[in-house]
């Protein structure tokens, strides 16, 4: 039985597979001959780099699923770098588990206050999280005073949590571990078919008596719990929590979902298609990086790529809402 | 089985239901007619949990009930299919089966298999044979209405709503459907058939309620009635059923088509004339609305070739979907086609505008609350009536008329057929598509049998039945088609 | 004497409040401001946006303080507006960025270009060190182009690096003054540059984060960390400089001091005539006096 | 006669007369005991603040309503500033309408080759004017080698340009004249309908034989060419060409849009109710800096402001897309 969320992978796939051979083809040269973008170290560098948004985007797929959009997830995740960061080094734990789950769980209620907002409320998603985006944003600054919080090099429980949580295979295995899940969950769950069908047409999902409104308030549930967590993994990546950190982390994110081919108006895409589309970002900025491109020109060849990536993975048919 | 005593529903100032009464016993078809707009639809919504009626009382087996949502339905074991099919376009057929449906036990994670086993006996029993996976979207209107039956046959309904459920249907497809009713009526299953198809109503229903204006205005038993006196009952006036009037001869050619191959349609070759109506019959599927989108230049033509004598118009067949503009007024939706000519230097002269579709929209006596109402607000056939008149307006000396009376009743259909002989009197050529071989034979001079994208047979109006068109429907070898 | 009890409001308009030497701008401010009982002090946040610190400064008028603080966020935005507080005779200090015409009562603000001066300087001392002469490979991290902070704080270094042929900048990634982007684009060059001697941030979070990129390929030892900014506090450059993360930064002074200064004698005493312009000196943070400056 | 632009004024009227009134309640009092919010200089600040995203705003409600959405209208500004600036201070023009020419005509340009890709290609509004946001932004930093271009207070043709242009009543009257055009066009052209009939059913007016694809082509124009114009005045007003400015007001631009009514999904909006989305924002940051908010809680006051005003100029009914 072919399975919705496999749909539009070859498409995707094409897209992918050209970036990524031109990537090869220009990739600079190392001493010993080899291609600096095929080295191990520098493929899971790109991996590294995406996870961030790329744990976000997997939530993100869900909301733009249903036919909402979450702008507030880059407020979220400074809000998590921060509160994660205060729980460590004020002393107020001393556990590095309390800490994060302090820090994820606000995250998550915040979404889930999207969420009922959203459900219970004649309110388009756009202005409920632009809102959020910025009240949230506040709450971040406010709460940690404008600083960054810094965590240290020495021996204590924040930076034993920091040398922990950067390491590189934790980071990208966390995003694996997400992706296998939500792809799970969008595929092979009923909440899953709940999601595609409030986007798909949401006067049938009510008359057929699906828990339309639980099913949103989730969504945005989980687009908070994953920014948080996406936030615990930047506090220790970047060693510090930073309630200016995430800024314009969602458009990065929607624009992954996007160009893995989700429809914005709802209903149809893929997890795997996200998936694509945050590598198709983060070999693209890779490249380019790789080959020093001066970094206004790389913009602009980044703006033709992306349109370009998207030609590909479409055929003819469907509206371009 | 199932009373419905006194419902009211307003929306707005428009009075939807102002009195429904009505009394279902088990096992039987019950008809629920009305002109457009009489309340039939609302009143199966709110049977149905969709809509919150204002006041009444609904009975279930002699006990008061409420149906607060879709789901308290379904618990009542009532089952609808909807008039504008609410199905997911993007969810596979399966997964319309089963999604919110309380027969179908599943825990968190979806079985793929069960599912699968479950959907099979509904899908077939609907006459319908795609895979479980396909997605709805990808069915055709015909195909969606029969996914729409499965589901509602898959929640083990006692009491089934259908509104209009054939007017999308061609006869084959109808006749699978009247075999289901007549089996789902053996096994004790009650049936709420709302339609404006006289002929099917006196075929399969044993009683008939009417509503006029929102109100029960009587019941009768089929048996001791005829379609005039229901009619009558309905519009509250008698109804003339003017036969064909008889035409005069066909004028030059206005269109000419010649081997016309599309994605859809293989070699399709006719001509229409000046003052003549040509009807194009098929089967669901058969190429007929294809046609319409190929000579429109809507669709890419691979071969072939189109010529035609004057401006070509084309009323679709899906109105929500290819016809109207849902959330702008009947009056933007009657003019948008041809506001060059009420406005200056691109201004629209708001005036002229109304002046300019006033005659056309009484001519069609449609019927709306004000020219600055939603069209959504519309009942089916007045939203049809509207999309008429946006053609009406743009006059074309050939239009393409796919099903146009889809949703209409008797009386509005009276008002189409008059309307399409005088555009024919006045020199127009007509391409009619319709899913109602009567009416086909009504109004064509002469028919066009479509079969898989070709050309299966063509009669003139004199030497078409309705069995000849049908043969030549089902099965390539066109019995009694007369080569051209 | 007037009456006794003049309350005072001072309005300071921030041109943003997002990175930690701004925040810690206005964190000084407040603190000192906070001691004197008779002055109310209010802070607006531009956030980086010439158009909105205009609207504030211009809500700011219209309530008319005793004295207005500007930093401003671009040196040509602001000039008329600032000129517009002159003309309602509100005094006006601006804080260390310069604007298009004098439209303020008193200039106080560092030298950029001297900083990049000194770091270029303490960078070939540092290369003389290691390699006995003046050669080396340098990768430059840069902040948001086109901003007076990173314009000259590039050029200064590149001015002196200009005088040594073999001391080289071999990349110079742009990573708008934040740590985090500096870390991945710290780590693209690690790939490509097998040899680095000295990594130089136009800021301190982007030295930092240039230096966790380092230490994840485990190269942090292979070369040395400059920054600027020299903040103090947890998170700021000196304590980086103590915990041997930077070799060093160079204090690029908050000017606070010197304005509330200034500010107190305009408010306090009207025959106080402030100096047109303060210039403060920036100072070199190593490990040698790190621990005494952080105290501070 | 009804015009449907105005049906949906009353109630976006009411948010907005709750938020002047709260301003009016809370608004410091000066030394003569008038309010200070009520002072026709602070209310004519209040209208030169918001004439810029008032005038991108605008246009941003052509393209929502036919189901689009335009993400570079930063980017376009910041062009626009710098080519305004560039053709003034680099003696490539001795007039200043040739240089305002220019800059307008290049923005314009942009929009019509976003509004291009949009009606001839099947990639989504958003994908496409992402990437322009992008590649536009990249563009105009390369053109001034990242360069502020600073327009002096001499006596040369520059700044005889920002003497005329940063003057408030041009600027307000600016906004003014572009909104009349802009309801007039909507509500009274057979353009503005195509515009709505465009968003509503985009395949019934391929049906109905509307010119869709010029009529995508056209709104996006506009909204290049507004962006253009809207740079031109904020060179004036900020005395210099900026390859910065303009950062998130795509943000700004819809939500004044969606809060004064426009659906995203398009098909329906107005003109009006977008003047009182802008006016709304405007008010309320007024009013919260007058009375010396902490920026943080502004912030999160703003948010719960934003979120009222929408709920109060909502009934029950439509849906939440
Ligand atoms: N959502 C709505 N908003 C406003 N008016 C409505 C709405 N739905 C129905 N109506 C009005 O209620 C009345 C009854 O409509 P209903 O759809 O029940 O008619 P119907 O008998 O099913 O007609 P048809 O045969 O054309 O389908 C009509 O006047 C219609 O305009
Ligand atoms: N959106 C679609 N995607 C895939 N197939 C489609 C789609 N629309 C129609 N088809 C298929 O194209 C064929 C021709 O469809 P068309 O609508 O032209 O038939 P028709 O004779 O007009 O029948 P109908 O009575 O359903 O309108 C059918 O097999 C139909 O299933
Ligand atoms: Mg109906
Ligand atoms: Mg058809």
């Amino acid at each position: 039985m072919k399975l919705p969320a496999f749909a539009a992978l070859p498409k995707n796939f094409l897209a992918l597979a050209g970036i990524v051979l031109l990537a090869i083809a220009i990739s600079p040269v190392a001493a010993d001959g080899s291609r600096v973008f095929l080295e191990i170290g520098n493929l899971t560098d790109i991996l590294r780099q995406i996870s961030l948004i790329g744990i976000i985007s997997l939530a993100m797929t869900f909301v733009i699923l249903t036919g909402g959009i979450d702008l507030s997830v880059g407020s979220v995740l400074a809000l998590s770098t921060s509160l994660t960061a205060m729980w460590l080094t004020r002393g107020y734990t001393h556990s590095v588990a309390v800490a994060i789950l302090v820090a994820v769980a606000a995250c998550a209620l915040a979404g889930a206050v999207n969420g009922l907002v959203i459900a219970f409320t004649d309110i388009q998603p756009f202005i409920v999280t632009l809102a959020s985006m910025i009240g949230v944003r506040g709450l971040a600054k406010w709460l940690s005073s404008n600083q960054n919080i810094d965590i240290g090099f020495g021996q204590d429980l924040a930076a034993h949590f920091a040398a922990v949580f950067r390491q590189k295979a934790l980071v990208i295995g966390s995003y694996a571990a997400a992706s296998a899940a939500f792809w799970t969950l969008l595929s092979r769950t009923v909440f899953g078919r709940h999601v595609r069908a409030t986007g798909d047409n949401e006067r049938a999902a009510l008359h057929a008596g699906l828990p339309v409104r639980s099913t949103k308030v989730w969504v945005y549930t989980l687009t908070g719990l994953l920014s948080g967590f996406a936030g615990v993994l930047y506090a220790a990546e970047n060693h510090q929590g930073n309630p200016n950190a995430g800024v314009a982390y969602e458009l990065d994110a929607i624009a992954a979902v996007v160009i893995g081919g989700t429809r914005l108006s709802g209903g149809k895409g893929s997890i795997s298609g996200t998936i694509v589309g945050t590598l198709i970002m983060g070999v693209l900025t890779n490249m380019l990086r790789l080959n020093n491109v001066d970094s206004n020109v790389e913009m602009m060849i980044k703006a033709v790529i992306i349109v370009l990536a998207v030609a590909v993975q479409r055929g003819k048919g469907g509206n371009g809402a | 089985m199932l009373q419905a005593r006194d419902i009211r529903k307003h929306y707005g100032g428009v009075h939807a239901l102002k009195g429904a009464n009505f009394d279902l016993r088990p096992g039987e078809v019950h008809a629920l007619v009305g002109e457009n707009g009489a309340g039939k639809s609302t009143l199966a919504r709110i049977l149905a949990g969709s809509t919150r009626a204002d006041g009444g009382s609904i009975l279930r087996d002699g006990r008061e009930v409420r149906i607060a949502s879709p789901l308290d339905a379904q618990r009542l074991g009532i089952g609808i299919i909807y008039q504008e099919l609410d199905l997911f376009p993007n969810l596979t057929a399966g997964e319309n089966i089963v999604a919110g449906n309380l027969r179908f036990r599943e825990g968190a994670m979806v079985r793929f298999g069960e599912m699968e086993r479950f959907c099979r006996p509904f899908l077939a029993q609907a006459g319908l044979s795609c895979p479980v996976d396909t997605p709805a979207g990808e069915l055709s209107i015909g195909q969606q209405q029969m996914l729409a039956i499965a589901r509602a046959l898959s929640m083990d309904a006692r009491i089934l709503l259908m509104d209009e459920p054939t007017s999308s249907l061609f006869d084959d497809a109808a006749e699978r459907l009247f075999e289901l009713i007549a089996g789902l009526k053996m096994r004790g299953v009650s049936i709420v058939y709302v339609s404006h198809k006289m002929d099917e109503i006196f075929r399969i229903a044993d009683r008939a309620t009417v509503l006029r204006d929102g109100e029960t205005v009587g019941t009768v038993e089929i048996a001791a009635t005829s379609v005039e006196s229901i009619i009558r009952t309905m519009v509250g006036r008698d109804v003339t059923i003017a036969q064909r009037a008889g035409r005069g001869p066909a004028g030059e050619v206005a269109l000419e088509v010649d081997g016309l191959t599309t994605a859809k349609l293989r070699g399709v070759s006719f001509t229409v004339h000046r003052g003549e109506v040509l009807g194009i019959a098929g089967l669901v599927g058969s190429g007929r609305s294809e046609l319409g989108a190929a000579l429109a230049g809507l669709d890419r033509v691979v071969s072939g070739a189109i010529r035609a004598r004057g401006g070509f118009g084309l009323v679709p067949e899906d109105r929500r979907v290819e016809g109207l503009m849902m959330r702008m007024s009947v009056l933007e939706n009657g003019t948008i086609a041809v506001l060059p000519r009420v406005s200056r230097a691109g201004f629209v002269a708001r005036t002229a505008e109304r002046r300019m579709l006033d005659p056309v929209a009484a001519g069609l006596a449609l019927n709306c609350p004000s020219m600055d109402a939603p069209v959504s607000q519309l009942s089916g056939g007045n939203q049809q009536k509207v999309l008429l008149a946006r053609w009406l307006l743009v006059n074309p000396d050939i239009l393409f008329l796919d099903d146009p009376t889809r949703g209409i009743d008797v009386g509005a259909k009276q008002d189409i057929y008059r309307m399409v002989e005088e555009l024919a009197r006045a020199g127009k050529a007509i391409l009619l598509v319709s899913s109602e071989l009567p009416e086909l034979l009504r109004l064509s001079d002469r028919i066009v049998v479509l079969h898989e994208g070709r050309v299966a047979a063509r009669y003139d109006a004199e030497e078409a039945t309705q069995e000849r068109i049908m043969a030549a429907a089902t099965a390539a070898s066109g019995t009694g088609a007369r080569p051209q | 004497s007037g009456p006794a009890k003049k309350q005072f409001f001072v309005a300071f308009s921030q041109a943003n409040n997002a990175e930690p030497y701004r925040a810690a701008q206005n964190e000084l401010m407040t603190q000192l401001f906070a001691r004197q009982p008779d002055v109310k002090l209010v802070i607006s946040d531009a956030q980086q946006d010439n158009s909105r610190q205009v609207a504030q400064v211009e809500t700011f008028i219209r309530q008319k303080p005793d004295l207005l603080i500007v930093a401003p966020n671009e040196r040509a935005a602001l000039t008329a507006v600032m000129g517009q507080a002159m003309d309602a005779k509100i005094p006006v200090i601006c804080l260390e960025r310069d604007i298009l015409q004098p439209n303020y009562t008193s200039y106080v603000h560092s030298d950029n270009l001297t900083i990049g001066h000194m770091a270029g300087e303490f960078i070939v001392e540092q290369l003389q060190k290691k390699y006995g002469a003046p050669r080396g490979n340098v990768v430059a991290i840069r902040g948001l182009l086109g901003v007076e902070g990173e314009i000259n704080r590039d050029k200064g270094a590149r001015e002196v690096f200009a005088k040594y042929p073999d001391i080289k900048i071999i990349a110079d990634p742009v990573a708008d003054w934040i740590q985090a982007k500096a870390k991945d684009r710290m780590t693209e060059v690690l790939r490509a540059q097998p040899k680095i001697d000295v990594v130089y941030g136009h800021n301190d979070p982007m030295a930092v984060g240039a230096y966790l990129a380092a230490r994840e390929l485990g190269r942090d030892k292979e070369m040395l960390f400059v920054g600027v900014d020299g903040l103090g506090g947890e998170a700021g450059g000196i304590k980086k400089v103590m915990d041997g993360v930077l070799a060093a930064t160079f204090v690029y002074p908050l000017c606070v001091d010197k304005a509330v200064d200034v500010a107190l004698h305009i408010l306090r005493d009207s025959s106080f005539r402030p100096e047109k312009e303060y210039r403060i000196i920036p100072t070199l943070v190593t490990s040698a006096n790190a621990a005494e400056l952080y105290g501070k």
